[in-house]
């Protein structure tokens, strides 16, 4: 009789989520909102400020060419490379050295953000990266520059009936 | 552990007394003998090694063995052994771990297994064969267990192993 | 850069295929319909053969098979909307303007452009009959299920024998299917399979026996019948427990689809099959479902009776309606079981199948009897 | 009767990144021979050629599920050897986020324990359900799988204010859906049927065999390294381990649910206690430990994780051995399955959260 009884409870607990709201997030049609802009790191104090960790944004004018993202990224994924760009000059970046990072290697540690002292490298929101091939992964520094637009207003709301994402 | 090692400036009462009932016991077989809070690192020589085994199991109600830890030293030409080793039993000793060492020649790397002693030790003991080349003798079955069976490299862990890929 | 063929590309080819041949078929029909009246003559027999109340259309359209793969495929896609509902999901959500409902389409579709394939080793006669024997074994359960008093393909006095004639095809579907697969996993849900329906079978023929008694018919009509003013789930509320969860055993539903479990043997029996073997095997599946969720309604709910609420001359569709209401209830519950249960294990199956169903089909059949001779069943040999 | 040996895995959908080879007869098991070592990748070698940052995303890739419990004992180990002190806030929201990590675990192996005994629901479900707390511990660390939050001297950032009141919504939300899964998977009567008695591992063999984590407790021992060697705030925090004496498959499944809920209890109560101040030491260059060794542990969701760091005053260590749960819990495998049918043998060795690429490291 136990049985039957807690057979019952577990159909009436399947039939009370009929009820219930779905938690489904339909992605493409609908996009996650994220506090702040992006991971980013203060390197006088010595601590991040939160934030997503996605895309990179490389501030041109900023980067010397130091190369401390492309010694902590060895280590780690190898995805960052230093390129020289004769065409863009910046007067605290002599050699007109900048990084490039291979989208296909990052595993989006963020530790290059924490590497950088002049505030040059940090994370965006931006996610959405996907291509056919991975040539088109390989950001160059000009991509990296470019501010990304990213814009999600969904996140998980509990209600009476459960959580949703609205 | 991290929280207050500077407060605490003796060995801590407890721990002292074990190192001291073990440093009676096994006086002709010890060489040194390490103690910290919580944790207590017994060096013996490596032909009593099943002698202190025993003598923790049933003396000291070690009832099972966390890893075998093996450390190439290609300057001394040794490899140690650590048995690192806790207790269940003993509700006060569970924070404590004891540690048991012995060092062994690099060119013929020879011990008696514990898996008798102790049947925990058998996957590990087995990893440190193929990691490190140790052959303990009696263990029921030495072979490969993470490498791939066509391995003829030196065994990975020795320091002199270079990875190929790089 | 080399073409890239993408999915969409491929379905907008395959659905003009599709879409062109049944213009086609329009046509045709169109055609014979309506520019050979006058030839009077031909137009009556063309009546005759498929005019509305002609044993083809009753076969081919209503009640029978065209109906049931209607419903077998909005099942599919019910079950899918319905289970992720209660695993708070979307479930399909693009075919279709209302919630997907033209994805079972969308799949059929899919899998007859798929490439069939069958394993080199197979036997390749048998193993492309399973399919057809499967769809052939839910569609002739149809031909004896009574959806109302006026409207059914044929009646014949032992039409509960003929079910569970049919029935007993199931299992011999079944290890075919994974003996011609030449596999592992086919052949071990195939032997699955047989022992499941084998333990279960029996306690469903003692099950609907019971019925038999207290109806005194083997005519499903006359079963009906003879529940026009009690259902026999009143009366027999054991009976119906034991032959609702044989029915469950029978079609390989959670929990009791160890012939196909997913984790264990991969797909068992339907290992093998790809495109429209497969698809058809499914199609066979779902149509058996309906047809023997319309043997549960008929047998233990009342089949087609239920308050009249169509004006008078409408009885056969109000019975239709009830019949078809009832039916679809019970295969509800039956994917709700899937949804909130976990699998059995064979042995734990076998168990419950001889040492407990079997009994309780037993006493159950006491009971029947008890009932009859007691005489407190009047409506014996219908009205 | 001749024996059968079949092999389960690697590539079954009823077994991991390992095979287990399965000595049978008839439908019984005589001996499973486990075989791991489809997912190895030298993690301890690999760690001599990094630096102690460049090792932190790496370390949590054993168990990514697991990112910050499989980063505890490593920084404790780094921190060890350098004597660092961490600011109590820092200490604070690492365990926030190891108790977050230990709920999305848990969940997962709701998951696929449900797909191993066909409850496609219970597989949906816990799925559904890790998506708040993954919500939450992307608001902390900025990520959502592989955190590489936890750094030697204290974690990457602070948490933001709203974590605050959506955790305790999650929370209050989660408890009430944890009664739902106790009604529709844990009490439900084929699921005890299959899980109730099973894969029984007794309390001298469980203590022979060293196993940790939610095994060893589901075997009536009470052990667990936040009450017996309280590492970060873990003392100051008011919460129970679940014991239980059965030592079955259900026993182990029952542990984690329970588990969760004190998680739950530690989250809410570290989010009320936490005080303010820094987060991190500032450490201003590379993190070089002085030459040494060090032993340390800590529970992650499978159980005790333990590093044993040597240190010769390098950039790199110089040994680093990685000792992880179901390394340990592997040796249990065999015991458990002796004697079970071969339909058994997927929930019967998931119920010990065996995880492959974590035994391999």
């Amino acid at each position: 009789m136990n049985y039957v009884f807690k057979l019952f409870s577990a159909i009436i607990s399947g039939i009370k989520h009929l009820f219930m709201r779905r938690l489904t997030f339909r992605y493409p049609n609908q996009k996650l909102k994220f506090h702040g802009d992006g991971y980013q790191y203060d390197p006088k104090e010595g601590v991040g400020i939160s934030g997503y960790r996605g895309r990179h944004i490389l501030y041109l004018e900023k980067c010397t060419g130091c190369s401390l993202c492309f010694m902590m990224c060895k280590g780690i994924s190898q995805a960052i490379q230093m390129i020289d760009l004769p065409n863009i000059q910046v007067p605290v970046n002599k050699k007109s050295s900048f990084p490039q990072i291979d989208y296909a290697k990052c595993v989006y540690c963020g530790f290059c953000v924490d590497a950088c002292p002049f505030k040059a490298l940090f994370e965006t929101n931006e996610y959405e990266m996907v291509s056919y091939d991975r040539e088109s992964l390989l950001f160059t520094p000009e991509q990296l520059a470019i501010k990304p637009k990213y814009k999600g207003t969904y996140e998980i709301k509990y209600g009476k009936r459960g959580a949703y994402h609205g | 552990m991290s929280e207050t090692p500077k407060i605490k400036h003796e060995p801590p009462k407890r721990e002292k007394k074990i190192a001291d009932n073990i440093t009676v016991k096994l006086r002709k077989d010890i060489l040194e003998i390490e103690i910290k809070p919580k944790r207590i690192k017994v060096k013996v020589k490596p032909e009593s090694i099943k002698k202190a085994a025993n003598f923790f199991k049933n003396k000291l109600n070690i009832d099972h063995v966390a890893s075998v830890s093996g450390i190439d030293y290609p300057n001394d030409n040794e490899i140690e052994i650590v048995y690192h080793t806790g207790t269940y039993k003993h509700k006060d000793l569970s924070d404590l771990v004891i540690a048991l060492a012995f060092r062994i020649s690099r060119e013929t790397p020879k011990t008696p297994s514990l898996t008798e002693i102790w049947p925990s030790t058998e996957f590990d003991e087995r990893e440190t064969y193929e990691m490190l080349g140790v052959i303990f003798e009696g263990h029921p079955k030495l072979e490969k267990l993470f490498l791939p069976e066509d391995w003829d490299d030196i065994p990975p862990l020795r320091k002199d192993f270079k990875n190929p890929r790089r | 850069m080399s073409e890239i063929r993408t999915f969409p590309d491929f379905l907008k080819r395959s659905s003009i295929v599709l879409g062109v041949s049944v213009l086609f078929i329009i046509i045709i029909f169109g055609a014979l319909i309506y520019t050979i009246p006058a030839v009077s003559n031909f137009k009556d027999v063309l009546l005759e053969l498929i005019g509305i109340n002609s044993l083809f259309f009753k076969i081919a359209v209503f009640p029978g098979y065209t109906w049931a793969a209607l419903i077998a495929t909005e099942i599919i896609w019910f079950e899918r909307k319905f289970i992720a509902k209660m695993q708070l999901r979307v479930g399909p959500l693009y075919a279709g303007m209302v919630g997907g409902i033209l994805q079972p389409i969308a799949d059929v579709i899919k899998l007859v452009f798929k490439e069939m394939i069958s394993p080199s080793k197979s036997d390749k006669l048998i193993f492309y009959s399973v399919p057809l024997l499967s769809s052939a074994i839910g569609a002739s359960l149809l031909a004896v299920l009574p959806v109302s008093d006026g409207w059914l393909i044929m009646r014949s006095d032992v039409s509960m024998l003929i079910v569970f004639a049919v029935i007993g095809f199931v299992p011999i579907s079944v290890l075919l299917a994974g003996w011609a697969s030449n596999s592992k996993f086919p052949f071990i849900g195939a032997l699955r399979g047989l022992h499941q329906m084998i333990a279960f079978e029996i306690s469903m023929l003692i099950a609907a026996l019971s019925v038999v008694i207290l109806s005194g018919s083997l005519d499903l009509v006359n079963i009906v019948q003879a529940q026009s003013r009690i259902w026999f789930i009143v009366l027999m509320p054991i009976g119906a427990i034991v032959f609702f969860i044989t029915l469950l055993a029978e079609l390989e539903r959670i929990p009791f689809d160890l012939p196909h479990a997913e984790s264990e043997i991969v797909m068992g029996h339907q290992t093998e099959y790809s495109s429209m073997a497969f698809g058809s095997i499914q199609l066979g599946t779902y149509i058996r479902f309906y047809a023997l969720s319309g043997i549960f309604t008929t047998l233990f709910l009342g089949g087609w009776y239920g308050p009249q609420f169509l004006p008078a001359g409408f009885e056969i569709i109000n019975q239709i309606e009830w019949f078809t209401l009832k039916t679809l209830l019970v295969m509800v519950f039956i994917i709700i079981l899937r949804g909130v249960n976990p699998r059995f294990r064979l042995d734990l199956l076998l168990k419950f199948g001889w040492s407990r169903l079997l009994i309780l089909a037993f006493l159950n059949l006491f009971i029947a009897i008890f009932i009859l001779q007691m005489g407190w069943f009047p409506f014996t040999g219908g009205i | 009767m001749s024996e059968l040996t079949v092999t389960v895995g690697p590539q079954h959908p009823g077994s991991g990144h390992f095979a287990l080879i399965v000595k049978l007869d008839g439908d019984k098991i005589v001996e499973v021979i486990p075989d791991p070592g489809y997912v190895h990748r030298g993690d301890e070698k690999v760690s001599e050629n990094k630096n102690y940052i460049q090792n932190i995303p790496h370390f949590e890739r054993p168990a990514i599920l697991d990112a910050s419990n499989m980063l505890f004992p490593y920084v404790h180990a780094v921190e060890d050897l350098m004597k660092l002190e961490v600011p109590v806030r820092g200490q604070y929201i690492r365990v926030i986020m190891a108790e977050l990590n230990r709920i999305i675990s848990h969940l997962y192996y709701f998951a696929i324990y449900g797909i191993f005994v066909g409850h496609s629901t219970m597989f949906m479900w816990p799925v559904a359900d890790r998506e708040h707390f993954i919500d939450l511990a992307q608001m902390i660390s900025g990520q959502r799988v592989g955190f590489a939050f936890l750094l030697p001297g204290g974690v990457r950032n602070d948490i933001p204010e709203a974590v605050k009141e959506r955790a305790n919504e999650a929370c209050n939300y989660f408890e009430k859906r944890l009664i739902e899964y106790e009604r529709i998977f844990m009490n439900n009567p084929i699921f005890e049927k299959r899980a109730k008695g099973m894969g029984i591992l007794s309390k001298e063999d469980a203590i022979k065999l060293g196993v940790v984590g939610p095994t060893l407790r589901a075997s009536g021992i009470k052990s667990d390294i936040r009450k017996d060697e309280p590492y970060a705030v873990y003392d100051k925090l008011d919460f129970e381990i679940p014991v239980s004496k059965d030592g079955d498959s259900w026993a182990r499944a029952w542990i984690h649910i329970e588990e969760m809920r004190q998680s739950m209890s530690i989250i809410k109560q570290a989010l009320k206690d936490i005080p303010s101040g820094p987060v991190k030491l500032n450490l201003r260059g590379q993190v070089r430990p002085p030459p040494g060794e060090t032993f340390t542990r800590a529970e992650s969701s499978r159980g005790a994780v333990s590093f044993y760091l040597i240190s010769n005053g390098g950039m790199t260590p110089y040994r680093l051995r990685m000792i992880t749960p179901s390394f340990r819990n592997l040796r249990a495998i065999s015991h458990i399955t002796k004697g079970l049918l071969l339909a058994d043998l997927p929930p019967a060795f998931w119920s010990l959260d065996y995880w492959p690429v974590e035994a391999d490291r």
